[in-house]
């Protein structure tokens, strides 16, 4: 595990906060694309061009009624809107923004990016259970079915890119893509993640978590003022958090297209600037990918759901990687 | 208190309170109690015509525990003003009502014996529309309406 | 008044009088409409008689008049509608203001169940062997039969409650 | 699972019996094939109360479902919430007074079920309708279609969680609401019909916003169909669910395009032909599935019929007056009644006891409306009001359908086979 260095404060500063007002952003950004796409104008009224939407929006939820219902845990259903806030603003710590530009190196950051990713899934449960309401609980029981599914062939996903690495570093990952992008190299495997990854973060197609149609709200019904906000900006910021895992496992973390190439030397300084860039331009597109799939696309129906995890995406990671490790070992050498 | 008298009085509870009206009137969640064919221009206060997303409303919650503004929008027969009560009642403070259209704010012409002659029988309405149904604009004045009473409304220190 | 039957109708009223000569009542037209009244009592015969002989397989509605003032002050009246020829006949039968009561159909059409239900939320007439007789509209609370002529038609001041405005403190 | 369970857990504070009752039929339905499982730990089952107010439920539609995990083990439909008594208050008006109560039976298509009234009417009092204002209703009949079905196609798709569809759909209904408009003075209920014809002409506006309608709207239904019929999530959750075979559909009498989904082409407009309907060409769209896709197919079709139907209408629409020049059947013209005394007095007389059809008469008219067989049973007792008016609502009729194929099914099933379905709750529930 390397140092923990001042560098590493202020960019685990700068990127909680950055993670933090990205949620805002991309609630507005939502909203705007949203519009966009529904031929209407979208906010305009508060702030130029409505860019203020998010922080009356934050206002107004911090100062509404707070209510627990009246059967419900007390306890748990104060609890669980923290958890999946605390878990997303956790996976920052080792992902990479550019060279150097990273909070910490754990050797097995890998493993616990995927420990963490999964802890969310409790605060969704937790809240189903503690609302006491039915709603809710449908909607608890559908995220703990449809994480665990999903899980397994993201980790295997993860794993196929882990073998071309050799090593369990999320650093050294983002570092082994300066030339080669492993969705050139692993195209089955990115699209499995991806597939994964909305899943993971509950938007649609995979939303039957929240279900408007069917379940009003899902595991958030019975929640209100800003424990119902902390649900709401957790899952823009999981939305964030996976959009930067899809780039730095698959998309080339901080580096350009075959940068290895052609990327002359730079200087530090310009380079730190140009990876960060990179990165967040390229977060920024898969971000717009999943508030664009959230406005076209139909939801699937629970055992759909469980069908496409369990009989195709399973099987089917797993033969990835094993093909992979078998040209990796026998060709490769 | 220092920085009341410094800043003269009622200067912070004022400016506080301007923040907080800002807020919620320009992020007043409405709960869209669509029940008659007032729901059906409802839908169209949201579309692309009309676009209530401008004035940030367009989150529709269907959850009573995160809504601000509750739309009746259609008749309340007896059966169903139960509920409306109940979801009313689950709404948390601060909430306002807007009864639309002429059913939901006197019964309208469904002067008969299912029809609750005006919503306000059993809810405090802070709107009325008039109109059967109203025109989607007659509703975003609605909304103008309570987002002019929602700014002039002192939340923090009542009596300042 | 003679009646003016198409062929369909002509079989249909035919058959009728030949196998329930002593059922059925009276014949009449109205605007183009044919109406046939018959004794309650052998509604559920009559009317699988109609199903399988006359391919009246779908029953379009079921309704109730109110004959105010009349003897036998309730009419049901069965709206079918013959598959095979298109034509539309109206079975009538009626009952009594103090015991009102009639066979339902459910077993013949399963369509008649809320029909049914519905006649009996408006008229207050009684359906016999009907799987689940429940009022359909209005509350099981609420005591009167609207469409009633002696009902008004603002209705009975409390007969329906109104929600409290003070929420629930029950619990 | 005994009674006493569901009972003792629910908690109503309000109607008591009735939420008893209803407990108690879900209770009885199917009890044949119920038993109760001892190994189970968990005795009580889940009783979901989805609705009255409900986002997927199309109103204020209320479903009592047992569950089991996510399948419905049975259901149980209460329905209520929007009755108003209209049958009631039909007898306490002339029958023109109740027009505007007809727009707000139906809402989605206000226009068919006007002109649904005014047949009645016309047929029992025997009132003749001049040519053009046949052509002129069914025009409106035919847009009243187009926009119920472009609800419909939005609902369903939505409910099936895309929402910007709804949206898109909304944008074409926008330019129906535009030509009711121009054509009548009110977005959606605008009573244009009347009893002998219809209230005015249609504008030269209101012809060209049609033309341009029917024009656009095919290239619209063609990108609908892009959108929808090669997308695998959207046919998943559609195809074989909520299945409805023929002869089960005829039992349970299921009408327009549900019954028609599943094989049985029943179509008032070709089985007792009203206005001009025998005049113009057009097919009744069948599929013999009876799921859910079979009903979004059949209502493209149906609203490509529909256009269809028409250019006909306006290439046929022929010249004369749009109301019977009868004062004793109908209004006579603003301009007779601002600038003659008769006309004066006529109208007062329309207005005050309206058209008397003879004593005793009765008589029953039905037409295809959007949702299906809308039928009108008029009883007269020679006044101007009505003895006893019946409305037919196929809404009603097909609300039925739903409480019998949703047992079976799946949670997220329910709101797509409503949505199939398309029930109006303010006609199902008068």
């Amino acid at each position: 595990m390397a140092e923990v260095t001042a560098t590493s404060y202020i960019v685990l500063g700068t990127a909680l906060f950055m993670l933090l007002n990205s949620a805002a952003i991309t609630v507005y950004a939502e909203r705007r694309v949203a519009a966009f796409i529904q031929n209407r104008v979208g906010p305009n009224r508060v702030g130029p061009l409505g860019l203020l939407q998010p922080i009356a929006d934050v206002v107004k939820l911090l100062l509404k009624e707070d209510v627990t219902p009246t059967h419900g845990n007390r306890f748990l259903h104060t609890m669980a809107p923290v958890i999946p806030v605390v878990t997303a603003l956790m996976t920052v710590a080792v992902i990479p923004f550019g060279d150097g530009i990273y909070a910490t190196d754990i050797n097995a950051g890998v493993l616990y990016l995927l420990a963490v990713a999964s802890l969310s899934v409790y605060g969704v449960t937790l809240a189903g259970w503690a609302s006491n309401s039915k709603f809710s609980l449908l909607g608890g029981l559908r995220a703990a079915a449809q994480m665990i599914s999903y899980e397994l062939p993201l980790g295997m996903a993860v794993a196929s890119v882990v073998i071309f690495v050799g090593s369990l570093s999320v650093v050294d990952i983002a570092l082994a893509q300066e030339t080669w992008w492993f969705v050139f190299l692993n195209p089955l495997g990115a699209i499995i993640f991806i597939i994964a990854a909305f899943a993971e973060s509950n938007r649609t197609p995979f939303d039957l978590v929240e279900a408007e149609q069917e379940l009003v709200g899902g595991f958030h019904t019975e929640y209100s003022s800003m424990k119902f906000g902390m649900f709401f900006l957790a899952e823009y910021m999981h939305v964030v958090i996976n959009s930067m895992l899809m780039v730095t496992f698959f998309f080339g973390s901080y580096h350009l297209p075959f940068a290895g190439l052609w990327l002359p030397e730079l200087s530090p300084l310009i380079k730190g600037i140009l990876d960060v860039t990179v990165f967040v331009g390229k977060t920024a597109f898969f971000v717009f990918l999943f508030i664009w799939v959230r406005w076209t696309i139909p939801r699937f129906k629970f055992n759909q759901v469980m069908k496409l995890g369990w009989s195709k995406l399973l099987p089917l990671s797993i033969i990835n990687f094993i093909v992979i490790a078998a040209i990796l070992y026998f060709i490769v050498g | 208190m220092g920085l009341e008298s410094a800043l003269g009085k009622g200067y912070l509870t004022t400016r506080m309170d301007t923040l907080v009206n800002w807020a919620r009137s320009n992020a007043a969640w409405p709960m869209p109690m669509g029940l008659a064919c007032c729901a059906i221009e409802m839908m169209a206060f949201a579309g692309p015509r009309y676009d209530v997303s401008r004035f940030g409303s367009e989150v529709m919650r269907f959850s009573p525990r995160q809504a601000d503004v509750m739309i009746v929008a259609g008749w309340c027969t007896y059966k169903m003003s139960h509920a409306i009560r109940r979801i009313w009642d689950q709404m948390p403070d601060p909430k306002w009502c807007i009864a639309m259209g002429a059913c939901a704010s006197t019964g309208g012409m469904h002067r008969c014996y299912g029809v609750v002659q005006g919503a306000d029988n059993f809810l405090p309405v802070d709107a009325y529309i008039s109109g059967c149904p109203p025109r989607p604009d007659a509703v975003i004045h609605a909304l103008m309406k309570i987002q002019d009473k929602i700014k002039a409304e002192h939340s923090v220190l009542l009596d300042t | 008044m003679s009646l003016q039957l198409s062929d369909p109708l002509q079989n249909t009223v035919d058959g009728l009088t030949e196998n329930f000569s002593d059922k059925v009542i009276e014949v009449y037209q109205s605007t183009g409409d044919t109406f046939i009244r018959v004794e309650a009592d052998a509604i559920v015969e009559i009317a699988t008689y109609l199903r399988d002989k006359q391919h009246y397989v779908y029953l379009s509605d079921i309704f109730g008049i109110d004959r105010y003032t009349s003897e036998e002050r309730f009419e049901v009246v069965y709206n079918l509608l013959s598959l095979k020829t298109g034509a539309r006949v109206f079975v009538k039968v009626r009952c009594e203001e103090e015991d009102p009561v009639v066979d339902s159909v459910t077993s013949v059409w399963p369509a008649a169940g809320w029909n049914e239900r519905e006649v009996y939320d408006m008229f207050g007439v009684f359906f016999n062997n009907h799987p689940d007789l429940r009022r359909i509209f209005l509350p099981e609370d609420f005591q009167y039969f609207p469409l009633r002529k002696e009902f008004p038609l603002l209705g009975i001041p409390g007969s329906i409650e109104l929600p409290s405005t003070t929420p629930d403190n029950d619990q | 699972m005994k009674l006493s369970d569901i009972q003792s857990k629910v908690n109503s504070t309000f109607f008591k019996e009735h939420q008893k009752k209803l407990y108690q039929s879900l209770e009885d339905k199917h009890t044949s094939i119920e038993e109760l499982d001892e190994g189970d730990p968990l005795t009580t089952k889940m009783i979901l109360n989805m609705g009255p107010q409900h986002p997927a439920t199309h109103g204020v539609l209320r479903l009592v479902l047992q569950l089991d995990g996510e399948t419905i083990e049975k259901n149980k439909l209460d329905i209520g919430y929007l009755h108003r008594g209209v049958e009631k208050i039909a007898e306490n008006k002339t029958y023109q007074e109740f027009m505007p109560y007809t727009d707000r039976m139906d809402y989605l298509s206000p226009y068919s079920n006007n002109v649904a009234l005014c047949t009645a009417v016309e047929k029992i009092a025997s009132v003749e309708v001049p040519e053009r204002a046949h052509y002129i209703r069914m025009i409106g009949c035919e847009l009243a279609r187009i926009s119920s079905h472009l609800l419909w196609l939005g609902t369903m798709v939505m409910d099936a969680g895309a929402i910007s569809f709804f949206i898109w759909t909304f944008k074409e209904r926008e330019k129906i609401y535009d030509i009711m408009d121009r054509i009548g003075g009110h977005r959606f209920t605008i009573s244009h019909s009347r009893i002998g014809g219809v209230a005015n002409d249609l504008t030269d506006e209101a012809t060209a916003y049609i033309k341009e309608f029917i024009n656009t709207f095919p290239n619209e239904l063609r990108d609908y169909h892009k959108l929808l019929d090669r997308n695998r999530i959207f046919f998943d959750r559609n195809e074989a669910t909520g299945v409805l075979k023929t002869e089960d559909a005829l039992k349970i009498g299921a009408t327009g395009p549900v019954l028609r989904a599943c094989g049985y082409a029943l179509d008032i407009r070709k089985l007792s032909p009203y206005a001009r309907y025998n005049e113009v060409d057009f097919n009744i769209p069948t599929r013999l599935e009876g799921d859910n896709l079979a009903r979004y197919y059949v209502r493209m079709e149906e609203m490509g019929e529909s256009i269809k139907i028409i250019k006909q209408c306006l290439e046929k629409l022929p010249k004369g007056p749009v109301r019977t020049d009868n004062a004793k059947q109908s209004y006579p013209s603003k301009d007779e009644v601002y600038y003659s005394m008769e006309g004066m007095i006529h109208d007062f007389m329309m207005t005050d006891t309206g058209i008397c059809p003879p004593e005793g008469a009765e008589s029953y008219h039905a037409v295809e409306s959007p949702k299906g067989e809308l039928g009108y049973y008029i009883q007269s007792d020679g006044t101007g009001h009505p003895w006893r008016l019946k409305i037919n609502a196929p809404s009603f009729t097909n609300l039925q359908v739903l409480e019998n194929v949703l047992d079976g099914e799946m949670v997220a099933d329910t709101v797509v086979i409503i949505g199939g379905l398309d029930p109006v709750l303010g006609e199902a529930d008068k």
